[in-house]
């Protein structure tokens, strides 16, 4: 019996049906708002971390950009203790526990099978850097933007949700050998 | 009355706990819709597996039609509850700049952290790139904070942009999510993984 | 203390309150780590476990005299006079939870050794042959069970005096709990079952200390609970202290890091470990360790924040 | 089972959605008049003096036919009947807040003088997250007086009075006439407004209800 089920552990589960999960996800995203007046995001914890490290390193130099500035403050409170820091902390700890209860937790790398790892790694940091940059020109990411502007019916949000698709389809053609 | 944070009915630091708590209710459904996975990210773009787009579209239909009745019985003053302003040229770049990044290094901001935390490398390289990403901006900000800021519309919605009330476009996101659903599904048979593709 | 507390605790001579660094909670999880650790291999000594391959008696011991060393040497980082701790052992005051500390610390290292003597590992015995000698001469019931007994009360004393040491400080609302005591051995307990599950390579021993993790973790919970309402129905400074907790400055990162990801998502990583919906994994015991040199870091940071006056805080 | 009973819940979904789009399209909008206020957002904006806008400016604007503004008349009907400056819409306080105003232009409010009634209205609008809202400084009174009537000193530089010859072309767009030198006191000497008629040169036709929407 013991073996048996340990037999079938090994084996991921299947991901649930998509519009189960986005039934599941749009409900946290309502409690979100319901409860707190705002959406989910994780572009916005990952500028935390930047300008608190900037700010370790450079305190002068933080407190002149503007850009960091929005993110410390006025300097009394730590940058870190932040709203969407602890969100995306508690999404880490999410994605694990249902990673762990579906048998997904494995040491692996994302991509195509005519693909080495290094070319992939190359690109992933590549593709971050991109959408570091656009994430911050744009106000937000997929999730900040897309997800909870999306909802709330916001005009910029729609926008840029649409320039994400048209960006991706438009350039998916030619990076297809990283997926494909 | 709702937004309870917003009517103060608890402070900062609860407010921190609840944010942990709704973290690990995104992290999981997101997993749990396989976001954790690049290839299954990537193969949207492909017309392979249009889960993504169903994820998100079903996520934003609930969460838009949660907010419209609540709204609507009185139970929450939408207009409390924070939505970024509209800088739209700034954003249309973004967004295309964006979807490069998402094309190229499989994640978004959100997936990367959940595919980390399954114990995948190649996200761990693109965090680091979102990382340098900011920082970049950061740095060139005063140069370019001209135009990261123009087109300013502040706070606006469609229903506000286009003077259409609001439960006529919710009904046209919806409607326009059923069809975009039923679409996918179509082609998903057409060019998506056969059964025995090992996906 | 009473010294202590007239001269440093005094606001008007010395204004900064944050005296402690990270030095005393190291030594604080360290200590009740080792104190599990030693009620854990007495344990198993008394239930005659030891008998089967573990490592509760194996490995544990000098791991033990690693960790134990390692607190004692983040405390010694802290003591102002380092030149004469000595000192502390010339003189036995009973009404002094530090002087105990002291002695108690002098038995750990003894019993720690002969714990590890009980059986020895054939690396360590290849390098010293004549450590099976001893080995034998301990190996007689009789002086098995005394040693077991002692293992235990001497690792209970020191889980418990972690404890006592910090609610012995009147002036600090938040530590003047007697459940302190408590939750600080129990959550030493847990750690050290989690130590054990994480590195035992037998199955009964692991899944038993996973189990046993478990139930400690629930306990530790409720006595967290109790704990704040213990300080909740008390004095207005005490009220004041346990709303650092509940809802002030040290709300988000105590609920997140010490009760969320350090009690609650490792029991539920475990509690489908033990009923085999998922595989052991060393997730949740590097968690519950986490959890638990959080909360000596908070709840030190907490009570030295607090204050017998309240006025002072803001 | 694993794959029928997804479908049909996929379906149930859909329906559900529908049936809670259609409910939507009839109760129409959920948005409630409550605002929150950030108050130090609005104080510095006070002290940045950002709210208001001169007479000679709005006319500027109004000549140039410059549409990305609503301009609106906060007095009562009558009054706004008898005069009010082309393209005004008349909105009265009490119905400031249902007005559906876009939040994508600017807005100019004006009243009487200076006015409590538009620093009330102001504020409200403040308070519902319109973020360019300007007050007509002086409200109409000064509007009569700079644009409509404009008037120089006599003891006036030439500065000034290249000013005044600028302005009597302004004021022959509205309809005004400029008076004089020599006429100190502009509001009593002039008897009345001038009529409503359309302003000389094909000027912006008054408007009326709905706002005006910017292109898509």
């Amino acid at each position: 019996m013991e073996n048996e089920i340990k037999k079938d552990s090994k084996s991921p589960k299947p991901y649930w049906n998509p519009y189960l999960a986005g039934l599941g996800l749009g409900l946290v995203l309502l409690a979100s708002f319901v409860i707190m007046g705002r959406g989910l995001g994780a572009s916005g914890a990952m500028s935390s971390a930047v300008a608190a490290g900037v700010s370790v390193v450079a305190p002068g130099h933080a407190m002149s950009n503007e850009f960091y500035k929005e993110y410390l403050g006025d300097g009394t409170k730590n940058p870190l203790k932040d709203w969407l820091v602890f969100e995306v902390i508690g999404v880490f700890v999410g994605g694990f526990l249902s990673g762990t209860f579906s048998h997904r937790i494995k040491r692996s790398v994302e991509k195509g099978p005519q693909y080495t790892d290094k070319k992939r790694f190359v690109f992933a940091f590549v593709g971050g850097i991109l959408m570091g940059f656009g994430a911050k020109l744009g106000r937000g990411c997929t999730s900040g933007q897309a997800l909870t502007g999306g909802s709330m019916l916001n005009l910029g949000s729609w926008a840029f949700m649409l320039c994400v698709f048209a960006g991706a389809y438009a350039f998916a053609y030619f990076v297809r050998r990283q997926w494909l | 009355m709702s937004p309870f944070y917003k009517f103060g009915y608890f402070g900062d630091e609860a407010s921190f706990i609840i944010a942990f708590i709704t973290g690990i209710g995104f992290g999981f459904f997101l997993e749990k819709g396989g976001f954790g996975s690049g290839n299954k990210l990537a193969a949207q773009f492909y017309f392979k597996d249009l889960t993504v787009f169903k994820v998100m579209f079903t996520a934003i239909i609930t969460a838009m039609l949660g907010i419209f009745f609540l709204g609507a019985f009185g139970l929450m003053d939408i207009s409390m509850v924070y939505t970024t302003d509209t800088f739209m040229i700034p954003q249309i770049v973004g967004g295309l700049l964006l979807g490069l990044g998402f094309v190229v290094g499989g994640y978004c901001p959100g997936t990367s952290i959940v595919s980390c935390s399954i114990g995948r490398i190649d996200p761990i390289f693109y965090v680091i790139g979102i990382f340098v990403g900011i920082f970049i901006y950061g740095e060139v900000y005063p140069f370019i904070s001209g135009f990261a800021n123009s087109t300013p519309m502040g706070r606006i919605t469609i229903p506000e942009y286009f003077n259409i009330s609001y439960g006529i476009i919710v009904f046209l996101v919806v409607l326009m999510a059923i069809g975009g659903f039923i679409g996918s599904e179509w082609v998903e048979k057409k060019y998506g993984y056969k059964k025995g593709d090992g996906k | 203390m009473n010294e202590l507390v007239i001269t440093r605790m005094n606001h008007l001579i010395d204004p900064n309150l944050h005296i402690w660094g990270w030095e005393v909670p190291v030594y604080l999880f360290f200590g009740g780590l080792v104190a599990g650790i030693m009620i854990i291999s007495g344990y198993f000594i008394v239930t005659h476990k030891y008998k089967a391959e573990n490592s509760a008696l194996t490995f544990l011991p000098y791991l033990g005299i690693i960790l134990i060393s390692v607190g004692m040497g983040s405390l010694f980082l802290d003591l102002e006079h380092k030149l004469f701790t000595w000192r502390m052992y010339t003189a036995f005051m009973w009404k002094s939870p530090m002087s105990w500390g002291a002695w108690i610390l002098m038995l750990v290292y003894p019993i720690l050794l002969i714990l590890s003597f009980i059986k020895i590992s054939p690396m360590i015995g290849a390098l010293i042959p004549g450590l099976y000698k001893i080995s034998e001469r301990i190996n007689k019931p009789n002086i098995l069970k005394a040693l077991g007994i002692l293992s235990i009360s001497i690792g209970a004393l020191l889980g418990l005096y972690t404890g006592v040491l910090l609610s012995a400080f009147g002036a600090r609302p938040a530590w003047n709990s007697a459940m302190l005591w408590i939750i600080f051995l129990t959550s030493g307990l847990s750690a050290a079952a989690a130590l054990i599950h994480m590195i035992a390579k037998n199955k009964d021993e692991r899944e038993l200390l996973a189990k046993s993790d478990n139930v400690l973790l629930i306990i530790e919970f409720v006595l967290i609970l109790l704990y704040l309402v213990g300080l909740l129905t008390s004095s207005q400074v005490s009220n004041d202290a346990a709303m650092l907790l509940i809802n002030g400055k040290f709300a988000a990162i105590f609920w997140i890091f010490v009760v969320g990801i350090g009690i609650i998502i490792p029991l539920i990583i475990q509690l489908s470990a033990v009923t085999h919906r998922i595989k052991h994994t060393s997730v949740g015991p590097i968690l519950v360790l986490f959890g638990g040199l959080m909360l000596r870091f908070i709840i030190v940071a907490v009570g030295q924040y607090s204050h017998w006056s309240s006025a002072v805080l803001k | 089972m694993a794959i029928n009973l997804p479908k049909t819940i996929n379906s149930k979904l859909a329906a559900l959605a529908v049936v809670l789009g259609v409910i939507a399209l009839f109760v129409g909008n959920p948005m409630k008049n409550n605002a929150k206020v950030n108050l130090y957002e609005i104080s510095q904006k006070i002290e940045e003096s950002k709210s208001k806008v001169s007479p000679e400016t709005l006319a500027e604007w109004i000549i140039a036919q410059k549409a990305d503004f609503a301009l609106v008349d906060l007095r009562d009907e009558k009054q706004f009947n008898e005069y009010h400056i082309t393209q005004a819409e008349n909105i009265q306080l009490q119905k400031l807040i249902k007005s559906n105003l876009p939040k994508t232009q600017k807005i100019i409010l004006y009243s009487d003088n200076d006015g409590f009634v538009s620093a009330q209205a102001w504020f409200l609008l403040i308070s519902k997250n319109y973020n360019n809202v300007y007050v007509l400084d002086g409200g109409l009174d000064k509007w009569k007086k700079n644009v409509l009537f404009p008037s120089l000193s006599a003891t006036a530089n030439s500065e000034e009075k290249a000013k005044f010859e600028k302005m009597k072309e302004v004021c022959k767009f509205f309809g005004g006439m400029a008076l004089g030198v020599d006429s100190t006191n502009s509001g009593a000497s002039v008897a009345g407004m001038p009529k409503l008629t359309a302003p000389a040169g094909g000027g912006a036709a008054p408007k009326s209800g709905k706002p005006k929407k910017e292109g898509c």
